[in-house]
């Protein structure tokens, strides 16, 4: 089976084999709660390893604490950064807990060439792409709106208009499309994108629009969807009464559907459609199946809204604890190693909690050069008067 | 028989008091059903009034004023929730070509009695996008009536009165208020009609035009002003289209000078068509040109910088005494 | 079989049945120029009478005949308005020449409760909804954007913003719903919403979120799509490269493609559709395959982008044509019958002509009074400014 | 060695002139390929350049301008054709939070050079949103560049030098100009720079300040106005954002009065800020208050009375008597 085959796509010859006017009970049903029997799982919440006729791989010891390594570390980030928040360090803070697999599984299937659209929400996939964390502070501090150079690390700015960067993603892929670089079999060379979304994201014009253009000119592009079921309060049954990832056979291209919190099948199911978009044969819409395990930020308040035992039965899906109890259960990772990583993680924290307290703070008279590449007089006049404005204070002494 | 309450519960309340007088209101927006919306203005409404009357709605902002379109078309009176002023710009085709025009389109046959409510303004130390000024833009689209409450008891009856409006209203709400001040409400009282500015602060020396969250920060520099003895008469906007410009020709035929202040851009934002306004029609009253103050002529800034943007007091003095010294 | 099982909607239960990755060029392939095999259709080009499993309808001779009248007097409305505007009379006209099928067939299938919202082009189904055709040239010769009130006609004005409309229809069936109007099992009462765009219109973000409010609050709304394999230059494969009815799918409601040059095959879809909106089993997606056969309005060169052989290959699926052929076939309609129907068209042509003429022109100081329902003292002012001002040239004469 | 052009030609000229002097520039919009755009301003290009780098897009502006963002964060330069101005608002919560913010939020790491073409104004008799003057908004907001072309020339050069330039530019194109007049190119002259004003037409009167459309109708103004003895200067804006105020301010402390005109309704339009700006420079020089001539505050009406809703010769006529007799 090749590659591309992997992929459930519609089928457009004919209407057989499609079923009849849903019965959206059954559509609502154990499927929406446990992902359904076209869930691609290759670790089970009880860190069992399961094979998938399609999307099984092969992975190297090293790999696995590789994925478990940095699943840790970004949980302590998350943490590190929600605590900071309640310091007031931070204004806001947008929590990944529970997505890690997701996030580190999509972000180790990348490739140095390919390019990153986030939401706001992505901190694991920056870590993977090299990002260092306290850059990830400053957007949420308040000290600016993102520190990196995109280009730089094929890593994207923080998004906040919900679905944007889906079409900013399938515009970068068109363009890689015309720098040659999609379908070469270069390995080195062939490029594609990913662009990450959230389930509530999928009714927003732009993500639709942006699966539109991606379908019309086969843009290699991966639509990476986060489901973790909520949309602030809203579930994710207000935006698609069928699962989300069969949204993309309705646009002429496969959708999939893997289980999030595996990070063994997210990988697995991300490479292969990263692979395909490389190879030249267009889109795929991946639906990584997982749960926002905290509040959707941290001025949310979840309590108002669902019921405690859903994230108590999502708790015994945690991504973390799976891969750790099967590292542990075949030898994989022995005391020590689990023991530096703490110590790993330790420092990361102390790091994170000392530097974004030294975050440079920003300099209102910075912001006038920014605007614009080509600074216009005008500005720099108003600029001018602002600046003289400040000065007249250190000379005469403040109203106030 | 008066309550002292916030912003925020002045236009919960005033929601609920209109859902309870009219059947045909519903409430429509991301988050305004169990969770009561990210600021809590519609907090335990939808337990009231059902599922059907406060919808949670999918999150699309084109697509739920667009469906408000087709409810207002249908009989029914939307008020739609945008959760935050930067994500009203997705929705900004519907709310100009159709929201704005239908009414015009049909020869006044199709009316489009839908508020748009618009938590807006800086200073909550948010992250970009939730801190903007969109006010001018929709100021400038005729069939639009753009209106700023600036305290919890014109929040309460101005809601209202914006619901009851048979023309679209942007309904435009200052969220560093909505917790800040409480103020009495005395429900039994008689509101004055929407579309008319207020003279807040009586002066005589100058006057200073504010409306949303600048209107607080007028006030206080009003009084600033008044301890180096200085008068400043402060109005309160409060509809920014229609202006109301009558009190404010008035306040500047007797004062002579007029300095406004918003935290939206200072490029085309209201104060340049107040200056327009006052310049044409007190020509030769003015004795020193409409100064503005307001957020620079750069994006909306990092929030720990925010407060430099923004027009405070300080800036604000400034410029009133630039217009007295000029 | 089921009102609700006659519309192929997704397999919401597994993959089972879905293809995998699509091959374009199959997509793309003969299905797409004659509909391929999914097609309902029930009269052929021919005009021969066949069955289909699931849409088949009896046609009483009278409802026949009327079909063809009203196909016929759309088809003289469209001739005599392109005319008027070649000779000046209108600005513009878009027409609908070979379209007369869908339109006529979606018109034909609304009750009187139901209410309808159209593109620029739906001058058919306005003709079914009792709308004097002259009343649609106002519009064209720019006289006003429209000359009937909505509610009276349960037909919205002309929408020129490409797919905004859709949205208005789902909330329009979502007040419906409020309305207790719809699932009732009152013949009389129970209602639906019929939403017209065209192809191109598929792509817009609107119609794709209207989709999702639709399918969210299972709104009794039809989508009724006119795939005219044209957007102004642009071939249905640059919005979509899958058949457009498949869109639906992905939004967990059914989709059907219908002959949309078969009257019959669209009247009997379509009605079946409204009426699982108004029975409450919410929205679904009609594709009406049809043909541009004109320019996309008069001011366009279709020379341009598009061979005269493809024309040609359409003019022999002619909605008028087939059915004439099937009544004279079978006897249905006389010599007289055609001679009078001649008449009337020309009549009805006539009064057209004249009756554009005598369109009552504006007058710029009533638009004053259009902008708001209560109006504001300052554009009272304005008015009254120009008013003035106007005044004065009859007193003085003009500058120019 | 000149050619006689029309707008429609040099705009065209102008772009085929861009594409071949740099392989990134891409022309992206609805029809803009074998059509060559409704106006034909794209006409022939991507025959001799490509499907690849003439592109014709799917019926959805957001996903135009969203894809051109991406295109220019990987290094290329799309021109975007909007095909009516009424049909720019679909992409507005893309244009202004997007292309606008990207330089800023990336601190400048991160450029848009990215060109936005929209046929605008009215006259053509056009049915509902095909005539509209959107200027103002975008001029409202920091990060986008607004220029607006009036003839020919300018458009042969300022089409290219909007191009070139590393911030995103809406490039303004009087749509009913496109194949109205004809005019001298000289390709090998050095064009201005592109973020200037320019008097094309001295005087000592009053100071006419148009742009876009309505630059034919001020010049026209000036010379009935010259008939009556009345000395006009009259400014072709040309940038809308940043303004170049300097001839303006030049021009109107001689002069001492100002009238602007423009298609965009009066209310919060570009006259609006111009009146602004001038009364606080020019406050001591002005003898008359700034007037202005717009498009009313309704809606763009239907055709057959466009010429009524437009500002023309007379009504500038009517504001240059009424300043001068101020
Ligand atoms: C256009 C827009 N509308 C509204 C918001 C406010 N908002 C921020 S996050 C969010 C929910 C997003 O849900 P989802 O796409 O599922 O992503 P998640 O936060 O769950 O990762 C909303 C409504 C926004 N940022 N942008
Ligand atoms: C938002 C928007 N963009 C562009 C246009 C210009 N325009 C008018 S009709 C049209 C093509 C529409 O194609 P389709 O939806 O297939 O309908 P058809 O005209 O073929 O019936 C375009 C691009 C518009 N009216 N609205
Ligand atoms: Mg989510
Ligand atoms: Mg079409």
């Amino acid at each position: 089976m090749s590659q591309s085959d992997q992929f459930p796509g519609p089928d457009p010859t004919s209407g057989e084999g499609a079923g009849f006017g849903p019965d959206l009970a059954e559509v609502f049903g154990p499927s929406q709660s446990d992902g359904g029997p076209e869930l691609v799982q290759l670790l089970t919440p009880e860190g069992e390893r399961v094979h998938h006729p399609e999307f099984d791989l092969d992975f190297s010891e090293e790999q696995l604490r590789g994925f478990y390594r940095d699943m840790v570390l970004t949980r302590r980030i998350d943490v590190e950064a929600t605590a900071l928040q309640r310091h007031g360090e931070l204004g806001i803070w947008a929590q990944l807990l529970g997505q890690e697999a997701a996030q580190i599984g999509a972000g180790r299937a990348l490739r140095r060439q390919d390019h990153v659209f986030p939401t706001y929400r992505e901190h694991g996939v920056a870590w993977c792409r090299g990002i260092d964390p306290l850059r990830l502070l400053g957007l949420f501090r308040g000290v600016d709106h993102g520190d990196w150079d995109p280009a730089e690390y094929g890593f994207g700015l923080y998004t906040i208009v919900i679905g944007a960067q889906t079409l900013h993603a399938t515009g970068y892929a068109m363009g890689m499309q015309r720098d040659g670089v999609v379908g070469t079999g270069d390995a080195e060379r062939d490029a594609a994108v990913i662009a990450h979304f959230g389930d509530g994201a999928s009714s927003q014009g732009d993500v639709n629009e942006a699966f539109i253009f991606a379908a019309s000119y086969n843009a290699p592009v991966v639509f990476f969807c986060q489901n973790n079921q909520w949309a602030i309060s809203e579930p994710i049954e207000r935006q698609s009464r069928i699962p989300l990832y069969q949204r993309a056979l309705g646009f002429g291209f496969p959708g999939v559907r893997v289980d999030g919190n595996d990070v063994l099948a997210t990988y697995a199911v991300t490479q292969a459609a990263l692979q395909r978009a490389r190879d030249g044969q267009g889109p795929t819409f991946v639906e990584a199946y997982t749960y926002r395990m905290g509040a959707h930020t941290t001025t949310d308040d979840p309590t108002r809204y669902r019921l405690s035992a859903d994230v108590e039965s999502w708790k015994l899906k945690d991504p973390i604890a799976r891969l750790e109890a099967y590292l542990k259960r075949n030898g994989l990772a022995d005391a020590a190693y689990f023991e530096e990583l703490d110590d790993e993680a330790a420092r990361l924290g102390a790091t994170l909690r000392e530097g974004c307290k030294a975050l440079p703070e920003p300099r209102i008279l910075d912001t006038f050069e920014h605007v614009y590449a080509e600074q216009t007089a005008e500005l720099a006049e108003q600029r001018a008067g602002y600046a003289a404005y400040l000065e007249s204070f250190e000379t005469e002494g403040s109203h106030a | 028989m008066s309550t002292r309450i916030t912003l925020a519960k002045g236009l919960n309340m005033g929601l609920r008091k209109a859902m309870e007088d009219d059947p045909k209101v519903l409430v429509m927006g991301e988050d305004v059903g169990k969770l009561g919306g990210v600021f809590r203005i519609t907090d335990g409404l939808q337990k009231d009034f059902g599922e059907d009357r406060v919808i949670d709605s999918p999150l699309a902002e084109s697509g739920i004023v667009g469906t408000a379109v087709g409810l207002a078309l249908r009989g029914y009176r939307p008020v739609v929730e945008i959760q935050f002023d930067g994500f009203v710009y997705p929705a900004y085709d519907q709310i100009v070509c159709q929201v704005a025009k239908m009414h015009f389109r049909s020869k006044g046959r199709s009316k489009m009695p839908m508020v748009i409510r618009i938590p807006f303004g800086g200073g909550i130390g948010a992250v970009e996008h939730h801190s903007e000024s969109p006010e001018a833009q929709f100021a400038h689209t005729p069939g639009l009536k753009v209106v700023a409450c600036s305290n919890p008891v014109d929040g309460y009856w101005m809601l209202q009165q914006a619901i009851a409006s048979d023309d679209p209203v942007v309904f435009l709400e200052p969220k560093r208020q909505y917790h800040a001040d409480k103020a009495d409400l005395d429900e039994s009282a008689t509101p004055e009609p929407l579309f008319t500015s207020r003279v807040v602060r009586p002066g005589t020396d100058l006057t200073l035009l504010a409306y949303g969250p600048t209107v607080k920060t007028a006030m206080r520099a009003a009084e600033a002003a008044a301890t180096e003895g200085r008068s400043v008469e402060v109005i309160d906007l409060r509809t920014l289209s229609p202006l109301d410009m009558d009190p404010v020709l008035d306040s500047v035929r007797r004062t002579g000078r007029a300095v406004v202040c918003h935290e939206a851009h200072v490029n085309l934002g209201m104060g340049a068509e107040l200056s327009a306004r006052i310049t044409e029609q007190c020509f030769y009253s003015l004795e020193a040109p409409v100064l503005r103050v307001g957020g620079f002529d750069t994006p909306y800034p990092a929030s720990r910088i925010e407060e430099d943007f923004l027009p405070d007091l300080d800036r604000v003095l400034d410029a009133v005494d630039r217009s007295l010294d000029f």
